[in-house]
């Protein structure tokens, strides 16, 4: 049998030494300690279907490999999509440092000394959110922004002990919902929904306050919301802390150049995710949970996740960097940890540490601008030919349209516009039925003027035209 | 070596970005930014300014002060970092992936979805498992997985009342009581007898009524095969628990053993341990869970399959599509927003798509190969020990103990590990699992050369000779590296405790106590 | 104006400062030695189409070339086309080693202590191409093959001085062959031509015999040759060094895992082209000519092109590498250089090094048959629709058909091919009238037997069918 | 710090690449390999065996003992190392630009064609000059074509037995007059004037008859301005020689003045220093070779265009098509088998693209302000001068020489540049021009930051004042690269030179002497 090439010592004249050096004849010895009810045959393996059976090479894995992706159809410009996760620019230095096999090959690292620059380059991601958030303690990251939002709730109740109910309205992104109430289920915790005004699209300020109560131990609230709509999240703000409730902040946070962080609309933690920044859309992940709180020790102590801290060395006071507050983590806490993370998305935090590096003080605030004009241009380009917003209140770069009176529905619209070699926005008719056809369209800086000016054009053709 | 922060190199006025100008139409039919006072941000965040030169270089250091797989042998005991292939990087990075959006029209990912839909059919045909959610995003969110289909189950069985207790053997991974505990369980832990199998008598004698299932590894984290795996599951189901498969060792047994075969229910596994997915310092992972499809409630036909979370990929025969099928009403929802973390399922489906039954079988074979050989080369090294399982041969990895020394010399596991980074290694997992005392748990999967194996026993000789010679040498380990050893109490202490330069600026500046 | 992020000190603030402390007002001033007849004006220079004149961020860009770059058209199987370069895998690996800053943004490494990695390197592609030639002597590369032979011909006038004459067969690569006249015109050196066995293909052998003579400098053999035949080298090597001129051999290296190397068959230089060792086609370069000779004092001292060596440091004798024998270069002797060549393929001969030893020992030869096996099977399978090789000699390959006889241009064939997907062979009919409608077909480990199976289908078709 | 040869790390059995075996099919029509005796290889070559995970550590390991751009300022003077953008380089390695064959069917290569095509009206116009052929690999290269170009067009004008001679400045690239040779020409060195500028005296004395060309880099190596060069360009039209401008150098004038303005008629350009392509340690480069189109033979209307070497991009304004248009009878011909080194040139092409005049211009402004705000720091340091045109701004580049060092001390311009290394810098270009003794010859070009060059030139004075207090000292440098000193006398002995691992492994057994 020949030699692998990731494994190295499985040629014939290693194979030999090590068996001889244990003492054994065969390496299916080694195996002989598991019962034979619990053993599989080489034969009933070998009849498994699991790739194709035999080991491949590169070159024939590639051929594979390349046909299947040449089924993926990718548009220029991306889709009008967001919902949560929107196709942005990835700048090249940032995939080519995460690229780099000494990131990329590493493990979490355990051995300080030796993980200096690993270290070095995570505290730089948790400092540089820290100052687009305005918070003072940020996390080496969670999985993504949804279940960001779950560990945010499930803290705020072990932070106020006794409260057993949160807090989310229905205008959040209801992608996220669905984890939050997945999270929270085993841990019986209440979660009440407040609902959101129907023609600003925003919180319903009067419904929140009726439902923000000394059982209340957490209030999310994301801006801008699901809708796009830019909620006051000050004003919320003064209302949950009123109630002596947590208050949780939800942002997309490229709108963060333009929009008040939540460390200064008053949140206690800040949640989002950090997909925005150079990690691209790949179908769903990896992104990065972003997590965030105040510099206050009760809430530090319950925070989730890994933390990386700055320190000395022991002798000499060398700046050194290190994992910190372990005792919240579940390989010291076990069961009592704050939670069981601890694989998190490290590299792609690293990702945005370069990312934000990149964009720099007033590159973010630009980017957020173009965005946003983008956006309202296409908004109004829209209203010209009759697809008008659904909602009122001002909105950042993402906005929903009703198709209500023209007599179609969104999937058709969609698939005519596919047909043209262009993906529409997302359908949310089913999210909300109260809306009826609507959908959400995003617009970023990777759709330019002209690309706007096409879809207006294929969508007046599409809407107006019998076809 | 040292590298300033991110912040320190910054100048004003440089730029690493350029971010082009709305267009002259678009702004005149826009006018200008209308955002209520209470919302808009008036300062912009304190980012630093950097050119795009400081930034490549700045970070290119940065990993330069950093080691991986790529560097050399990483050790790391139930990590199982073996070598991340490059070609499944290229694949894995394609821009026809990268550019995706996770809400997209189904008939444009119809590649992706094949290879998860293949993927899914391959992870349940390795582990005898009857399906694969590849949703979760880690291997701890795999483990959430689990336990939430434990704690389901047991709902739609109308008895999660009293099934309130979740059993852990004592050399488990740390995550295994933390999920339990996510999922609302109290845990029970066992002991290991000196073999490093489960006590039997011990786990009879807390399972029972309240039993809602049981978590282990197997191979344990003592790099031993359970013996009486099949009589830990009868037990369990003997009381309707559900055994629970923590994948992590998985790496020690492919092809060997499969845990459906074994009797477990529910399995997670680690597609960025086993299935060569890089670690990347840290995540991204995936966790992909997987249950054999036994009956929920045979009168409304519920069966596990229903209670798997996320996406799953079927393929329609009519149309000839792939298609994702979401969780319906008896599924335990969704762990994260969208699919799974596709770059490591990527990765990981490149990988067993290069070694096929064959190759997965033979990346076993070497693993514990290597293991034993190791172990072979470390008998009878003063300072050291094997507890447990005295003769036992170990699958995918051993667990010496450095616990003579510290008796002897007072050197302990972590002084061995400095002089291992000093010597160009990376180190073992120390102080793991909890029941050895001075562990260092070393594994090094298949992708370590027989010439670095010996190396590195080479190094853990030569440190205990050094040790015996002059216990203190070890203490003032390691030298070579960027730093020192690190003081641990500055950096978790309230008062000096700093995770983000905001805070250290806001310290020294007095705004902060 | 703004800062550009590649001009770290445009800012406005820095600019300032620099120009204070040099004593100037106006950035202009640092040009007020240029005379005014000289200078363009800032309006005419803004007037010129240079790019899109303003400067342009990533994402601009990005758009415009990926709408230019999805006009190229990729092939899968690549085409069945050589011609001195072939479709063959580029190992992730090798791009992944290439891609690296370190060694990609470096300078030819003039600082040895600081560069050592960098040298080291070049010196393993150095030896891996020594051990593949049988040669003792490489340099650290040339730019391409057809470069290579023409410094080793002119490199064979100055060994043998007072030869003016090198002798080329016809059978060689024409397209290099257009590159040694280039060369060799300047110098005066007269090139004679050797006739082609018409039934063979190989090289004439009593025509060599004729035309190699005391007046002979050098002698080039390529083999395989353009026709894919592979030449008795030993041979001719026997019947140039009775002559008592330097025996050039040009080589596919990769048909060098069957076939004997330049050092076994008495080649006293020894070129050739990297490109199929992991290269990639890149229309055109960059490649990677290889220019290796005999350990001969005679022969190194006129060899042309950068060398490192193995050395040692002055103290401790600590392992070291160092750029060797400068004195034959351009930087040093100047118009006493053995050639002007400076920048080469530094990086490429990198590539190559990391491809040689990933293959290994077998992996070459195991490579070899497989491009031997699939060519020979597309040459069988071509004769079974009547498509027969236009030469008798064995090869390797690459091998040439004639249309002759199906009343069709190769062009007609080709062209359907392309509507069909596929990319065809060479036309050669141009190049060597004689031989009419011939066109050469190459077929390496990317084109598998199903795409093989497939080609012939559609040829028997286009071939045979009306259309 | 050390690396084991690959040679070294060889283990016998090892596999770095699977090659499959051809299909059973293949094989039986096949069937066995039919090679003569003669020219059967029997023994396999002796490359090393290594597992991927060998090769990829090994690289990686020699990756991180070298120093490029992206690690810090390289002040290699006229060699423009600027910081190549990563944007670039992803665009470069398109594998809808690495997959193309350069004889694949031009209609399925149009979007490349007309990236090219652009690429040369760009060029023609920073240069001012009427037409670029993107054909030369290199620099050297292009300047090959140049002097072939010089030797066409006197051939065609009949008069190439009189026009023997280049005459090439004293502060020329090493390149010039060996590109001279390498075109058959007699080389004539002429002397600079302590302006720095060419001795127009000394120039007006050996022009003559025999005079076929001169070539000249503007700016000087010296970093200045021929002030002459409208003057100088008379006198070679003079005697009908053509006027070559040697592009190593543009970088200092970008945007303010052009080769074809100042009266050159044939230029060369290094898009891997102008134009941001890395230099890849040694390349692969691109030299562009660029033409006035003056009239060469006008009764047969051959112009200098058609003497362009390798293929030009046309565009077809009928098919709409862009097309390869090959070299005519009049041409130089190839000067390598097919098109240009595409990789760099779309790096060069991307680069301009972004840059755009404006950014161009703004390159050479940061270039050249960067080289005199160091010339001020660097004022009336003991040790150093700055010799030739006292008082003159540098453009892109300025020449220190340690001459005063070494006179007074022994302390020489590379025990400087080793005491550069030893700082973490890389060390400007030393002896070189020869005109300068002991010469340091730096250039920052545009993308050093400011404090770079602080700590640059502080790092210079730091090495006078230790040199003045202890001469000795400098000659230990380096002391903090991986290796000390090299022994060049060792390396380059016919006794022990060492191209190859085989000559070393022949050595060592007998073999050879």
């Amino acid at each position: 049998m020949s030699t692998h090439p990731w494994i190295p010592n499985s040629s014939h004249e290693t194979v030999k030494k090590m068996l001889e050096t244990i003492g054994i004849s065969s390496v299916e010895q080694l195996f002989k300690d598991i019962p034979p009810e619990a053993r599989i045959s080489q034969e009933k393996w070998m009849s498994l279907e699991i790739g194709k059976g035999r080991m491949l090479s590169e070159l024939e894995a590639k051929r594979i490999i390349e046909e299947k992706l040449s089924k993926n159809k990718i548009f220029n410009p991306p889709p009008y999509m967001g919902g949560g996760v929107y196709p942005h620019y990835v700048p090249p230095l940032v995939k080519y440092i995460l690229s780099r096999g000494e990131f990329l090959t590493a493990y979490t690292p355990y051995q300080a000394e030796i993980s200096q620059g690993l270290m070095q380059a995570i505290f730089e991601y948790q400092s540089l959110m820290a100052e687009l958030l305005q918070m003072e303690v940020v996390n080496a990251s969670m999985y993504d922004w949804a279940s960001a939002i779950a560990e945010a709730l499930l803290m705020s109740v072990r932070v106020k002990k006794g409260r057993r109910k949160v807090v989310v309205p229905y205008n959040v992104n209801p992608f996220h919902f669905k984890v939050i109430e997945t999270y929270l289920w085993p841990q019986g915790v209440r979660i009440e929904r407040v609902r959101y005004d129907r023609e600003k699209g925003s919180i319903d300020i009067e419904d929140l306050k009726s439902k923000v109560d000394s059982e209340t131990a957490g209030v999310y609230l994301q801006y801008p919301n699901f809708f796009g709509v830019i909620e006051n999240a000050k004003t919320v703000g003064e209302i949950v802390r009123e109630k002596g409730a947590l208050y949780i902040t939800g942002v997309y946070p490229v709108s963060l150049g333009l929009l008040k962080a939540p460390g200064e609309v008053g949140a206690d933690i800040a949640v989002g995710d950090g997909q925005p920044f150079g990690l691209g859309l790949n179908y769903g992940g990896p992104y990065l949970g972003i997590f965030a709180v105040r510099y206050d020790q009760n809430l530090i102590r319950q925070m989730p996740g890994r933390i990386i801290g700055l320190t000395t060395t022991q002798e000499g006071g060398q700046r050194a960097f290190a994992m910190i507050l372990q005792a919240r983590e579940q390989h010291i806490k076990r069961e009592k940890a704050t939670s069981n993370i601890c694989t998190n998305e490290a590299l792609a935090a690293i990702g945005v540490a370069v990312y934000l590096s990149l964009l720099g003080k007033t590159g973010l605030r630009k980017l957020a601008e173009l965005n946003y004009y983008r956006a309202h241009y296409a908004a109004s380009r829209f209203s010209e030919i009759g697809l008008n917003r659904v909602f009122s209140g001002e909105f950042f770069n993402e906005f929903a349209v009703s198709l209500n009176g023209f007599g179609k529905t969104y999937r058709e619209v969609h698939k005519k516009l596919l047909d043209r070699g262009v993906h529409g926005g997302l359908y949310i008719g089913h999210l909300y039925p109260e809306l009826g056809e609507a959908s959400l369209w995003a617009f970023t800086e990777l759709h330019f003027k002209t690309d706007i000016d096409k879809l207006v054009d294929l969508l007046k053709e599409i809407l107006t035209g019998g076809g | 070596w040292s590298e300033p922060l991110i912040f320190e190199l910054s100048v004003k006025g440089r730029r690493g970005f350029l971010v082009p100008e709305p267009e002259k139409e678009v702004k005149e039919k826009v006018g200008s930014i209308k955002l209520s006072e209470d919302m808009a941000r008036t300062t912009d965040p304190d980012l630093p300014e950097l050119s795009e030169v400081d930034v490549m270089r700045h970070f290119t250091r940065l990993t330069e002060m950093a080691y991986g797989v790529d560097n050399g042998p990483v050790p790391l005991g139930s990590c199982t970092m073996k070598y991340n292939p490059r070609i499944a990087w290229e694949v894995a990075s394609d821009h026809r992936i990268l550019g995706l959006h996770p809400l997209q029209d189904e008939d444009t990912v119809q590649g992706l979805l094949e290879m998860i839909y293949e993927m899914q059919k391959w992870l349940a045909n390795i582990t005898g498992m009857d399906y694969c959610s590849l949703h979760p995003a880690a291997g701890a969110h795999g483990e959430l997985a689990g336990i939430l289909l434990i704690r389901k189950y047991h709902e739609l069985k109308g008895q999660i009342d009293k099934k309130t207790e979740i059993i852990v053997p004592d050399s488990a991974h740390g995550t295994n009581p933390a999920s339990a505990a996510m999922g609302g369980f109290k845990v029970v832990e066992i002991p290991s007898n000196s073999d490093g199998n489960v006590d039997l008598e011990a786990l009879k004698s807390v399972v029972g009524e309240s039993t809602a299932g049981l978590m282990i590894t197997n191979p344990s984290t003592l790099g031993l095969f359970e013996e009486n795996i099949l009589e830990i599951a009868r037990i369990i189901h003997s009381v309707d628990g559900l055994l629970y498969y923590d994948g992590a060792n998985l790496n020690g047994i492919m092809g060997y053993a499969r845990p459906g075969d074994m009797g477990f229910d529910i399995a997670h596994l680690n597609v960025h341990k086993t299935f060569g997915a890089p670690h990347g310092g840290g995540g991204p992972g995936a966790g992909p869970v997987c249950i054999k499809d036994r009956v929920v409630d045979a009168e409304k036909n519920i069966r596990l399959s229903d209670l798997l979370p996320g996406y799953y990929v079927i393929y329609d025969e009519k149309t000839g599509k792939y298609r994702l099928k979401g969780p319906g009403e008896n599924s335990i929802g969704f762990l994260k927003a969208f699919f799974g973390n596709i770059t490591p399922l990527i990765w990981g489906y490149t990988y067993i798509l290069m070694m096929g039954n064959e190759g997965l079988r033979k990346v076993t074979e070497l693993a514990v190969l290597n293991t034993n050989y190791f172990i072979k080369l470390m008998e009878n090294v003063k300072g050291y020990e094997i507890p447990y399982g005295k003769g036992r041969f170990r699958k995918h990895e051993v667990v010496l103990s450095a616990q003579p020394m510290t008796e002897e010399l007072g050197v302990t596991a972590e002084d061995v590990a400095k002089g291992l980074l000093d010597a160009g290694f990376y180190a073992p997992t120390i102080y793991f699992p909890l029941i050895v005392k001075e562990a260092l748990m070393t594994e090094f999967t298949e992708t370590e050369t027989i010439e670095n194996i010996e190396k590195y026993a080479e190094r853990l000789k030569e440190i205990s000779r050094i040790a015996y010679q002059d216990p203190k040498e070890p203490k003032k380990w390691p030298v070579n590296t960027s730093v020192g050893r690190i003081d641990l109490i500055k950096a978790n202490h309230p008062s000096t405790v700093t995770p983000t330069w905001r805070l250290h600026l806001k310290r020294v500046k007095g705004e902060i106590k």
